[in-house]
């Protein structure tokens, strides 16, 4: 048995692993940059997933961070000329400082609250983004950001930037498991279920809410100046309040409180208008229906009906003797 | 300079009407069941595109047609409970929310398939010389917009104090397992409030659709309008609600206005953002609202 | 714990669809990226029936070098990301020839640096003018320009005696190029620009900008947008009882314009290509014919009435016909090069002109000034 | 039992909701080392008081005071880290976590090791993790729940669950342990388990406790002085003997 403390880096590295293989069961290479996309998605996803999922917190304004950091290496690395990785630096930090300031005021709010102020923040920011065309563009986009390059290394070809991407991934799912199986991951737990309870264990329940609120953002930041250096393109309908939604369901649908289940989410999220191309215009009916009956029929996300399925094979290979310590959440 | 002011005004009225109504959709089902409706601004836009399509398919004239139209969305609203909101009654809050954004997704896309994706108009209930007033000039639909808000209102509002039906759906909105005691059946009240938030947001769609025109994808920004209503008023306030859709709108206006027309949506969001730091329970809202 | 991975392995293996790649070489497949869902979709759908039916004429008349033409039509849904997978899906999935569309500018521009990189001749039916300046070789656009729409506009309120401008503009991607085009050509032409005014693409309300307007006192507005906002100006016009002479872009250059805004359409003026108007046009006209020819073709087939929009589908078909035709071969790089070189093309956005410096090839006689009279469109005299 | 300065005092301390006085002028003490119950008719205000000196609820007026050391200003997760935690009326376990992960909450402050060194899982790390580990796992066996620590703290029994919230409560290490009702819905034989609990966790952890509690029997059985609360005001304080003789007291209860 390997250390309890080491359990999680296994878990990453045969993650890691199977991200590694994954373009290799792929039919064509053009599933590769769905594959990109999913992971970027899966990134904000799994900040999101810390702020939603473990501290209880709603943010429909993510879009909003995952925007800033892009248009901010892509301003950077163009208008400013600054080298890539000072770029993307600034884009993390961005929203990460954007996430600060608004943090304070917004996360006094409760619930359907904090919800609509999230909201609200999330469309002035792509209200701004739209119109400071002497910046951003404007509706018509961000055109010529570099493709990424690194140390002296060029990620032109798509296979190098999903294998970035994937790294970048694997680290952050790390980290997020290592940050939640600590007294950390229990303080925002402990938020999610009882503040009272909380503040009385001596959690700093204020401190907190903006810590994990800052990190989701610089989550979300990373993953947009992956982005985009990835698309080269950047523009404001790709930050909106629909993208700020779809975020909010890949977290629930893959699973509340599952570092995996976010992840799952995000990818199945990306990958099924693609599946779904060859219904052509019925689909939009076949993804809202798919989101009802997941609701319906997984409560507990893709994770919970994944981790429920186990039990069954579980309970059947052991001939029904009761299962020692299936308690914990998930992931 | 005074006439424009005046005129900021009643075009604020009349948009905020729209968002008053959307609102106040929201906070009958929120208040029987605790659910915030995403699909409420389609209940919107199916007003709006039912009339539209009743006139002009079947042939009926505008009055008949719009019955018809406020009459169907209201089965759409009773069938979306019985479908999709009642067999997952005891989930989580955000798993509710996300069934009506699913269910936001087909409306819309049912629509989008059924009548296409062009923009519609509806004529004007009665007269469309503009009336003079202070210096504005006021549709006369904008009137009809206005007045027949306020009859909902009262209406809604007789019902809720009057009837035995909106005493107990008061009763829920108190209590759920409280008013399950007292034998009111919970359920047959989160159906009853299902189709009477359709019913509103569809005579919304229908006597707007006049002024603003419809397509089958106005309900999202309508949606989110009337979310953000809500929240001005203070969840849960029906009175709130409407008076928050109408400050959004004259917010919005006067913003254009006198600010910058680029900004108006934003300079509304920054405005209630303001207002929730300094009364994080809205205008008219309970203070210390429970968490989801 | 490892049992919630699997949850993950599932969400991967939905990727692992098999593709169907075959290549066959008796079709030449072109491929195409429209917004046919989405907020552009009016404008998606008419270019994909158009797209879907000039393919069938073609092959219908013995298809091109003998093989048959193929279109191969993604919906992008007007979302950037999707556009820019679609485009991938179509170069390396679909081994395309040549791809037409994007619906909107801004997907254009995502697009069109992956697109040249995989060296595969681009037909955008989008308007901006960054697409084609600084012309990208593999690179084309059949919508006439923003630019030629302005000076069309700007030269008839010259004739009009016009001094003072308020522009009104959408604030999407649209609005924002006909915005950038306005306030440097209204300078330029001698015009004072008294107001620039901007509404949402979802606004239903624009009195507030019209009253400022109204207070301005121009000579004449320029209103640029697309369905339905430009009809809501129209009516917050009558209403509010303005007499100002009021221009439109050639983005609403269609039958619904006029049905959206009732009798607050008489009066307005605007560019537009010649489509709508065909029927007035002189028998001299060189286009007259292929317009009459596919309005009649489009209303039998869709039983909808014929739009600008669905134009460009039939000038990107035809014109990649044409250009494979030329060069005799349906290689990429044959392709773009003929591209380059077709002149005095019959199409139904203009007469197309192209070179190795224009790779629109229309000018500002592809549009004709235009009023609403008696719930039509007439076309201007002076 | 000490008669030495009070561990805690409350000053004059008033609370108002909105315009409804909840407390008024109302002065405390618990001396250290002893069970101080604080009791009264429903609406008297002991919860409300409760809240006052954890700072869950704020006070118009007046001061809290612990070891002398004024605490007034101080934001609730700070009075809890000086000493000064509580349980709740209505249980507020974390259903969600497992019964040791509740109790290792429990202990958050004092856990020592930083964000990074969790996520780096340093040495320090792995050394805190255990220390509270087994610190969390002896309070389970304190209040004889070390069994169930791998069960989901929301499936347990509602006796149980209150034995939770007692081992989360003292795993931090209190100096003052508040608990709010700590008996209600507890059967006869679970009650009486409790009063021993309480009495041990003053004698053998040493620590303070301040008990409301509405069950007379568990109240006069195991406290050291007793302090009565009507209509916000202080109405009597002293020993339970003298407490359970005085007129006042029996007529507040009588004629609620």
């Amino acid at each position: 048995m390997r250390p309890w403390y080491a359990r999680n880096l296994a878990k990453a590295a045969f993650f890691a692993t199977a991200l590694f293989l994954a373009p290799f069961f792929l039919p064509n290479e053009y599933y590769i940059n769905i594959l990109i996309l999913g992971g970027i998605n899966a990134l904000i996803a799994l900040g999101l997933n810390l702020l939603l999922g473990y501290a209880g917190q709603i943010s429909l304004g993510h879009a909003a961070f995952f925007g800033l950091a892009a248009y901010a290496t892509a301003v950077a690395t163009t208008r400013l000329g600054l080298p890539i990785p000072v770029g993307m630096g600034l884009g993390v930090s961005l929203s990460a400082l954007v996430a600060w300031l608004i943090g304070m005021p917004t996360l006094r709010l409760r619930g359907h609250y904090l919800a609509m102020a999230t909201l609200g923040f999330g469309i002035i920011v792509h209200i701004v983004m739209n119109e400071t065309v002497e910046v951003t563009g404007g509706p018509s986009g961000f055109v010529g950001i570099p493709r990424l390059a690194l140390l002296g290394f060029s990620f032109d070809s798509d296979r190098s930037y999903y294998y970035l991407v994937a790294a970048v991934l694997a680290l952050a799912a790390l980290f997020s498991l290592n940050l939640i199986d600590s007294r950390v991951g229990r303080a925002l737990r402990a938020i999610h279920t009882s503040e009272s309870a909380a503040q009385t264990a001596g959690v700093d329940i204020a401190g907190y809410k903006l810590f994990v609120f800052v990190l989701s953002a610089a989550f979300a930041g990373v993953a947009g100046v992956l982005y985009a250096h990835f698309l080269c393109f950047v523009a404001p309908s790709s930050f909106g309040f629909h993208f700020s939604v779809q975020l909010v369901v890949m977290v629930v649908l893959g699973g509340m409180a599952s570092v995996w289940g976010a992840m799952a989410g995000a990818f199945f999220l990306t990958a099924l208008p693609e599946a779904l191309r060859g219904f052509e215009e019925v689909d939009i009916l076949i993804y809202g229906a798919i989101l009802v009956a997941c609701v319906m029929y997984m409560p507990m996300g893709m994770a919970g009906a994944a981790a429920g399925v186990w039990r069954r094979i579980g309970r059947l290979r052991r001939g029904r003797v009761p299962g020692q310590g299936e308690g914990g959440h998930v992931g | 300079m005074f006439a424009a002011a005046a005129q900021y005004l009643v075009s604020g009225l009349t948009v905020g009407a729209t968002y008053g109504l959307t609102g106040l959709g929201f906070t009958m089902i929120f208040n029987t069941t605790g659910i915030i409706n995403f699909a409420q601004g389609e209940f919107v836009m199916l007003g709006g595109m039912m009339s539209v399509f009743f006139r002009t398919w079947l042939g009926l004239d505008l009055f008949s047609a719009i019955l018809l139209a406020v009459a169907v969305t209201a089965l759409v609203g009773a069938a979306m409970e019985r479908l999709t909101i009642r067999p997952i009654q005891g989930s989580s809050p955000i798993n509710l929310v996300i069934a009506t954004i699913g269910v936001s997704i087909l409306i819309r896309g049912a629509a989008m398939l059924l009548w296409g994706k062009d923009t519609f108009s509806l004529p004007p209930f009665g007269g469309t010389a503009p009336i003079p007033l202070f210096g504005a000039a006021v549709q006369p639909q904008s009137l009809w917009a206005l007045a027949i808000t306020l009859a909902l209102l009262t209406a809604l509002k007789l019902f809720f104090s009057a009837s035995i039906h909106g005493k107990a759906m008061l009763a829920c909105a108190c209590n759920r397992k409280a008013a399950h005691l007292m034998g009111i059946s919970v359920a047959r009240m989160s159906l009853f409030s299902f189709a009477l938030s359709a019913f509103t947001g569809a005579v919304g769609g229908a006597i707007l659709a006049p002024i603003t025109m419809t397509s089958y994808d106005v309900g999202m920004m309508l949606g989110l309008k009337g979310f953000a209503a809500c929240i001005l008023g203070g969840l849960g306030n029906p009175f709130g609600a409407a008076v928050g859709g109408l400050l959004i709108g004259i917010m919005e206006s006067f913003g254009a206005g006198y600010v910058s027309s680029a900004y108006k949506d934003a300079f509304a969001f920054v405005v209630l953002l303001l207002l929730l730091f300094v009364r994080p329970s809205g205008l008219f809202g309970k203070s210390g609202a429970e968490r989801v | 714990m490892n049992r919630a991975l699997t949850a993950l392995l599932v969400a991967l293996a939905v990727l692992s669809l098999p593709g169907l790649a075959a290549a066959q070489s008796d079709t030449v497949k072109i491929g195409a990226v429209l917004s046919v869902t989405g907020p552009a979709s009016f404008l998606g759908e008419p270019e994909k029936n158009t797209v879907l039916m000039m393919v069938d004429q073609v092959n219908a008349a013995g298809g091109v070098l003998g093989k048959k033409l193929e279109a191969v039509i993604l919906d992008d849904e007007t979302d950037v990301n999707k556009a820019v997978l679609g485009a991938q899906r179509l170069i390396r999935m679909d081994k395309v020839v040549a791809v037409m569309g994007p619906t909107t500018s801004g997907n254009t521009l995502a697009i069109m640096q992956n697109v040249a990189a995989a060296e595969t001749p681009l037909v955008s039916f989008s308007a901006a003018e960054k697409i084609v300046n600084p012309v990208n070789p593999w690179i084309f656009k059949n919508p006439q320009s923003d630019r030629h729409a302005v000076a069309r506009i700007l030269e008839h309120a010259k004739g009009r005696g016009y001094k003072k401008l308020a522009i009104l503009t959408v604030s999407d991607g649209y609005g924002q190029a006909g915005r950038e085009v306005l306030k440097e050509l209204v300078p330029a032409g001698g015009f004072e620009l008294i107001a620039d005014e901007v509404y949402g693409p979802k606004d239903t309300d624009m009195t507030a900008q019209l009253t400022k307007i109204k207070a301005a006192a121009p000579d004449a507005i320029v209103c640029w947008g697309t369905n339905p906002g430009p009809a809501v100006v129209a009516k917050n016009r009558v209403q509010l009882g303005m007499d100002t002479p009021l221009y439109m872009s050639h983005g609403v250059a269609s039958k619904k314009f006029i049905e959206l805004a009732g009798e607050a359409a008489e009066g307005i003026m605007l560019p537009a290509g010649k489509l709508i108007v065909a029927a007035q046009l002189p028998d001299t006209d060189p286009q007259k014919k292929v317009l009459l020819d596919y309005t009649r073709q489009y209303t039998e087939k869709f039983n909808q009435p014929v739009s600008t929009f669905g134009g460009h589908g039939w000038d990107g078909v035809m014109l990649l016909a044409k250009a494979i035709e030329m060069g005799g071969s349906a290689e990429p790089q044959a392709i773009r090069d003929n591209l380059e070189k077709i002149k005095g093309f019959v199409g139904i956005g203009g007469v197309f002109n192209f070179s190795p410096t224009d790779h629109n090839g229309l000018d500002a006689t592809a549009f004709e000034m235009i009023e609403v009279a008696g719930g039509d469109w007439k076309i201007m005299t002076r | 039992m000490s008669d030495s300065a009070p561990l805690m005092s409350v000053s004059e301390i008033s609370v108002r909701f909105g315009g409804v006085s909840a407390l008024a002028d109302v002065d405390f003490c618990i001396a250290k080392g002893t069970v101080t119950a604080l009791i009264g008719p429903n609406g008297a205000g002991k919860t409300t008081l409760l809240g006052a000196i954890t700072g869950m609820v704020a006070a118009q007026h007046g001061r809290v005071a612990l070891e002398g050391r004024d605490i007034t200003d101080l934001p609730p997760h700070v009075r809890a880290r000086l000493g000064v935690v509580r349980t709740f009326q209505n249980l507020e376990v974390f259903a969600n976590m497992t019964v040791l992960e509740n109790v290792m909450t429990g202990r958050h402050a004092l856990a020592a090791y930083g964000i990074l060194d969790g996520i780096l899982r340093t040495p320090r790390f792995r050394a805190g993790e255990r220390a509270c580990r087994e610190a969390a796992l002896e309070k389970l066996e304190f209040v004889g729940l070390a069994d169930k620590k791998d069960v989901l703290a929301g499936e347990l029994p509602y006796g149980s669950q209150r034995l939770l919230e007692m081992a989360r409560a003292v795993a931090a290490e209190p100096r003052l342990l508040l608990l709010d009702e700590p008996a209600a819905g507890l059967n006869t034989q679970e009650t009486k388990a409790l009063a021993g609990l309480i009495s041990r966790v003053r004698d053998e952890l040493g620590i303070t406790v301040g008990l409301v509690e509405h069950d007379m029997d568990l109240v006069m059985g195991i406290s050291d002085a007793v302090t009565v609360l009507n209509f916000g005001t202080v109405l009597a304080s002293g020993p339970p003997a003298r407490i359970q003789a005085n007129p006042d007291v029996v007529a507040a209860y009588l004629g609620d």
